[in-house]
């Protein structure tokens, strides 16, 4: 299982902040949101190309691999400070 | 030392608390932003900051860490505020101290550009139009990349 | 506002001045300089600051004019003690309100750089092997042509 | 009449804050120093490289011109902040 935390306008625009999804093997981050895409249009979003990723705490890019329980967030450009 | 907290802070306790604990350095940077009354899209009454938990410490942590490894650093504080917040209230503070004046204006500068680029915040702002998500600006990533 | 002091000044008091008039502006940045407790010669007890009566305002003014010309400030404050101070006491204060915090910062790292270099002070420190004044650095040149 | 004044170190080893000139025409900083030159070995220290000079409170080159009334300071290279 990995879980999957979505912020900002991406939480808003996909009305969803977080899902639990089962996972076996080492995939990458474009396989994860794949499978998402997979589930309808609403996930079009994740698809954009501003959107960043990161694993476990650290932003990386959509080649990154993806563990077993590993947690995984999406989110728009940064706009703190 | 970081924080990130829906409470506002005192700047002048935290100078304090830098200076105190600056022993030998002779110099001090505060950097403190605050919430802006007008956008482009008219007078801002309120930001909501979003952040996301866990990773934003961890992030703030490691811009310090890299700030430290470029500069000859003391003391170094960030503090950065979430939740609503209103115009003029203060968001975020960076204070550091060094040695010398120009280590310690470039590391408070790096910091802010680089939490401005990498730190999972992301702010909405409420208008007399209705809310809206602020844009990313290029010119933060400007300053990302000068460094 | 310039102000050339023998009194101790309240940094908290100087930001809270700083951000009550800065309207607009989302950025603020301060500079303190303290007496360093060590120098070449040894363990620095205290420093005394001579000026020019007259020309260390003016000259204060005009970089401060000089640093409005580059960038678009709000309120710009500097207070710079003189007479005897003790180790880690404050020395000066810059503090720069702006829009934009890159303007902030450059603006208080350029009065501080000119200061250094054209404002009419000098130091004697009195350190545990007698009383010697306080030769200028190179690197405070290097730092004034950078602009 | 002109006014002349000294600081930091340079006052010290002069042992003069401040003195006042007889002063007619509009000669350079450069004759002001050597007429105080020519008052004795004391006064070498004004003709040291580092010296700077500002003439009605402003730094200029030892060319600037000076005139009845004018306030001249000479001093060590400065150190504050």
């Amino acid at each position: 299982m990995i879980k999957i935390l979505f912020f900002g306008q991406l939480k808003e625009r996909l009305e969803c902040a977080d899902l639990n999804l089962e996972y076996a093997g080492e995939h990458t981050v474009v396989d994860v949101v794949q499978q998402l895409l997979e589930r309808g249009e609403v996930w079009r979003p994740l698809a954009e190309n501003d959107v960043l990723v990161a694993v476990n705490h650290t932003i990386c890019a959509f080649d990154a691999t993806v563990r077993d329980g590993d947690e995984i967030a999406f989110f728009p450009p940064v706009t703190g400070g | 030392m970081i924080v990130i907290q829906p409470e506002d802070f005192d700047h002048g306790e935290q100078y304090k608390r830098l200076r105190a604990r600056c022993d030998s350095d002779g110099a001090i940077v505060t950097f403190t932003g605050l919430v802006r009354d007008f956008c482009h899209h008219g007078r801002v009454s309120t930001i909501t900051l979003e952040h996301y938990p866990g990773m934003a410490e961890k992030s703030l942590m490691q811009i310090c860490a890299q700030a430290r490894k470029r500069w000859e650093l003391g003391e170094v504080t960030v503090i950065h505020r979430v939740g609503e917040l209103s115009a003029h209230e203060q968001i975020v503070f960076v204070g550091v101290t060094s040695k010398h004046r120009q280590a310690a204006f470039e590391a408070a500068e790096f910091i802010m550009d680089y939490l401005k680029t990498l730190a999972p915040f992301w702010k909405k702002e409420t208008t007399n139009h209705g809310p809206h998500w602020v844009d990313a600006k290029a010119s933060d990533q400007v300053a990302f990349e000068k460094w």
